[in-house]
């Protein structure tokens, strides 16, 4: 029944020291860094830049990982906005 | 040390309930070999003795009620009685399906061993069940609790009862005293009110479910009190006594109630005795198995899950983390659990559900002049008047920014919690739901005019 | 031409349903003027003959089921009958309740003037009610639907009806004939099995609630035809006689069905007759007011909103769109509103709830190849085992993208939806759903199992 000796070695082993460092620079799974290349912005903020007209892909993150934050978004807005928009 | 009949894993788990079997799946689907040991049945508390059967007895008390009260709603109907045995029947045919289910999940799957047995922990890498060994290159400990009981409280199973013998009375008691208004108390309180049990609730705390946000419990126990369920908060229990009938319970000042059982719901302890954790440097506090935020102890590859790791002991909660342990030992970095962003919900009647910070924890963490809340009163629910329950949406949010907590009574309230727990998890703001009108006539519309009315754009309401 | 009783305002509001009245009380919000022309109740169809109406109906529906098969779980119960006059007294408090709050709101605005009696646009800006003038810097139409019916068809208000006549029948009918299988007709034909009528459905589409995805109304038909309610999909109505105790019906083929009476119930068209409309240049088809997304109609500051608009008709979109129209003329610039994204339920049992795509629709829009869905049986869902409901949570994903449609069938599945909005509307990925583990045992649990499923995680079912 057991093991295949080589089940995809068990990683990571440091033993963690109690409080984890936390790896601040590796992107986890958090719904920022998403599985299938979605940009780094929680759920709501790219609804935003949705509305906004705003594209996510041409901006930097200011946020934690490099996440998009709402402010990212509405600075981004407010700079298509200043070029005359038809009424 | 190994014998011809000894075995290794990459994972060994002790304990098959909903922390443990979760770590199982998803190890499992990573590819990773598991050995998954459960003394009982697999499914743990949840299943068997805990989330499961106590929500067939509150349908079963829903219906009771919803037929005593049909008249109310041009329905005539007369209420016969409640008969036991067919609750029984009814809730061990749910879970009986639902158990089904799970073992067929578990032995279809090629990476799992299931074993038999009870286990220790005898090695820091090692567990031993009736003289075999399993030895993981990772252990997971998610052996679960039990129902505590007070010094002096002697539970007999027969007038003196836990969760565990509720669960399989085999008649309707004319009258019980809960010692424990927190959510497993009231539970049972709400199911035999609705059975026709004369019910006193006591508890020692100031109030009721007083893990909840202020207002939920106040509401609460408003609502208990017109379904005249008895209830003497801030009463510390001092001693019970059998009577001919039953039990008498004397609480802190001298006053004394008396009934036909007494239910003994004063929260659940880590079931850790004598598993060998200890023996093994195992970091513990009061039975409980510390860990950091990745659940990992402070043994190299031994973690924990469920409600062995102090926090929140619900069902989901060990689904999450077992899913996290799996993730972490196939390295895939998961992100560490928010513990205020678990749901939780209350299950007796009115429902109680919240996730995030109560409004006080809130002006702990934000100061108070940073926090607004907004309480939509479902008086002004379509839907909610239609099912006749009063209630509210309560949000707490941070001052022009996201809502940090929802907090919600009435009727079936709890399955709105999954629209709360994205809004708190992604840090939504009021504006962001506001704009998304919600289905009429639905429950979930009030989380939506909170929403809406929190924004400053009340629709059915005030601002 | 301005009288001295003439007035004159920011707004003007042709109707007072759904759709005005949220227009009025957003634009109130906003400190713009309003009047509110109404010529029947404040509330309109939704309030008075429509959503809550039904959804009362549908509660005493679920009563009278749950009495019945109470034995089921454990309550001995007996349901003597359906009082029609308590149904109706129950509904019009519901109702009645609900007027007196909306009313408070609105004559509580010191910007809303309430207008009683019925408008008519005599120029571009201004409507005149019994003869006197209403003047808008914009008019908002507003005015609503009726219940349609077919050519050669003709509603008696006795033995052929319309939901209007149906929502105030003092007795239950022995047997009833439902002409149409979309939304309404599937609600009425739900309550009425519930309280004992023999009921049959004849639809002229392939089938039952064709708006809906396929697999949608491959489970409703399903389950309707457990509940022994008949229906007749792809048959279109030939002819209806009256016959000595009732009508006769005689379908597509030949075929006849008689029952006690006929409820059309075939689609609800715009109530624009007669009201000005064309005469002030205002572009129309079929009776409909076309306008553009940011529900303009052709004629400069007149805008729609509500079922006179073209697409769902909604009353949670009529507010939605008089929000939206309130926040636009104030100059508010609000982002356009997502058709698709507005959720819709149909409140029969069991219950169907959808948002975003079809699965057929996605693959139009995305191609058949970058569509993925995920159906996850309530069968492993523990609290749907509880009310002892089937049914299912649909997922529809483009790969690697987000999810773009969630369909629903099973009992109370409405109450899940306001979850999937958000899902669909904020464009969220399985794996961001996934990753937030679900309130146990709920049924929203169903909704975070079909998201673990599809982000190849799942965690109660085969993937
Ligand atoms: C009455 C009641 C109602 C509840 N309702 C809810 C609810 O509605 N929602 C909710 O989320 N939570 C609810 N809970 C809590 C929920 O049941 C627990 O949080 C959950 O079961 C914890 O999972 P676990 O895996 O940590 O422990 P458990 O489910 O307790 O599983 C531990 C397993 O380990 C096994 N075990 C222990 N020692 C050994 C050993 N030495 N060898 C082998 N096996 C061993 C046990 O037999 C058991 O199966 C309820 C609990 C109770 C008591
Ligand atoms: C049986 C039934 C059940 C339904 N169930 C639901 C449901 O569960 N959920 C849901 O979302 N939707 C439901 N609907 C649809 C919902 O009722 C409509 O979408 C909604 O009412 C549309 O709002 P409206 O403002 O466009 O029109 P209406 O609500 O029809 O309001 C129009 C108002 O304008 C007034 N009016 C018309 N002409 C004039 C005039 N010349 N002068 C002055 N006033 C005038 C009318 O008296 C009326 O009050 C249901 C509809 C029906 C019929």
């Amino acid at each position: 029944v057991p093991t295949q000796a080589a089940a995809p070695a068990a990683p990571v082993v440091a033993p963690a020291p109690a409080v984890a460092a936390a790896p601040a620079t590796v992107p986890t799974q958090n719904g920022r860094a998403t599985a299938g290349g979605a940009v780094l912005a929680k759920p709501p903020v790219r609804k935003l830049a949705r509305d906004l007209g705003v594209d996510l892909t041409a901006l930097t993150g200011s946020g934690p990982l490099g996440s998009i934050t709402r402010e990212d978004v509405q600075r981004a807005a407010a700079g298509v906005a200043a070029e005359p928009t038809p009424v | 040390m190994s014998e011809p009949n000894d075995a290794t894993f990459d994972i060994v788990i002790l304990g098959g309930g909903s922390g443990g079997y979760a770590t199982a799946l998803r190890a499992a689907q990573l590819d990773l070999s598991v050995a998954l040991i459960e003394k009982g049945k697999l499914g743990g508390t949840c299943l068997h003795n805990g989330c499961i059967p106590t929500k067939a007895l509150l349908h079963a008390a829903e219906i009771a009620d919803q037929t005593r009260e049909s008249e109310q709603f041009g329905v005539k109907a007369e209420l016969v009685g409640v008969d036991m045995a067919g609750v029984n029947s009814y809730k061990d045919g749910v879970i009986s399906r639902l158990y089904k289910g799970l073992q067929g999940l578990v032995n279809g799957s090629k990476n799992i061993t299931f074993v038999a047995g009870a286990g220790k922990l005898v090695a820091p890498n090692t567990v031993e069940v009736d003289g075999k060994r399993y030895t993981g290159r990772n252990v997971v400990l998610a052996s679960g609790s039990y129902a505590k009981s007070l010094p002096g409280l002697e539970i007999d199973g027969e007038r003196v009862i836990t969760s565990d013998h509720a669960l399989v009375l085999d008649r309707v008691p004319s009258s019980a005293i809960v010692l424990g208004g927190g959510v497993i108390g009231v539970e049972f309180a709400s199911v035999w009110k609705s059975f026709g049990v004369d019910v006193t609730i006591i508890e020692a705390l100031p109030r009721l479910v007083a893990a909840e946000d202020e207002e939920s419990s106040k509401a609460l126990e408003r609502a208990f009190r017109k379904r005249k369920i008895n209830f003497k908060v801030g009463k510390p229990f001092e001693k019970v006594e059998k009577t001919d009938n039953g039990v008498k319970v004397t609480i802190a000042g001298g006053e004394t109630v008396e009934a036909e059982l007494l239910l003994v719901a004063v929260g659940r302890g880590p079931n850790t005795a004598n598993l060998g954790y200890e023996e093994q440097g195992v970091t513990m506090d009061r039975g409980y198995v510390l860990t950091d935020e990745r659940l990992r102890t402070n043994v190299p590859n031994v973690f924990a899950v469920g409600d062995i790791v102090p926090g929140l002991q619900l069902a989901h909660r060990g689904f999450q983390q077992g899913i996290f342990v799996a993730e972490e030992i196939a390295g895939l970095n998961p992100a560490v659990i928010d513990e205020a962003g678990i749901p939780r919900v209350t299950y007796c009647d009115p429902e109680l559900a919240s996730v995030g910070l109560t409004e006080a924890k809130a002006k702990e963490q934000y100061g108070a002049d940073k926090v607004k809340t907004y309480n939509y009163n479902l008086g002004g629910n379509g839907k909610s008047q239609i099912l006749k329950t009063t209630g509210f949406v309560k949000l707490v949010r941070v001052e022009d920014g996201p809502v940090v907590g929802v907090h919600m009574i009435g009727a079936r309230v709890g399955e709105l919690i999954g629209e709360a727990q994205l809004i708190y998890n992604w840090e939504a703001y009021p504006a962001e739901v506001a704009q998304l009108v919600h289905a009429h006539p639905t429950q979930n519309e009030a989380l939506g005019e909170a929403h809406l009315a929190l924004a400053g754009k009340p629709l059915h309401s005030h601002a």
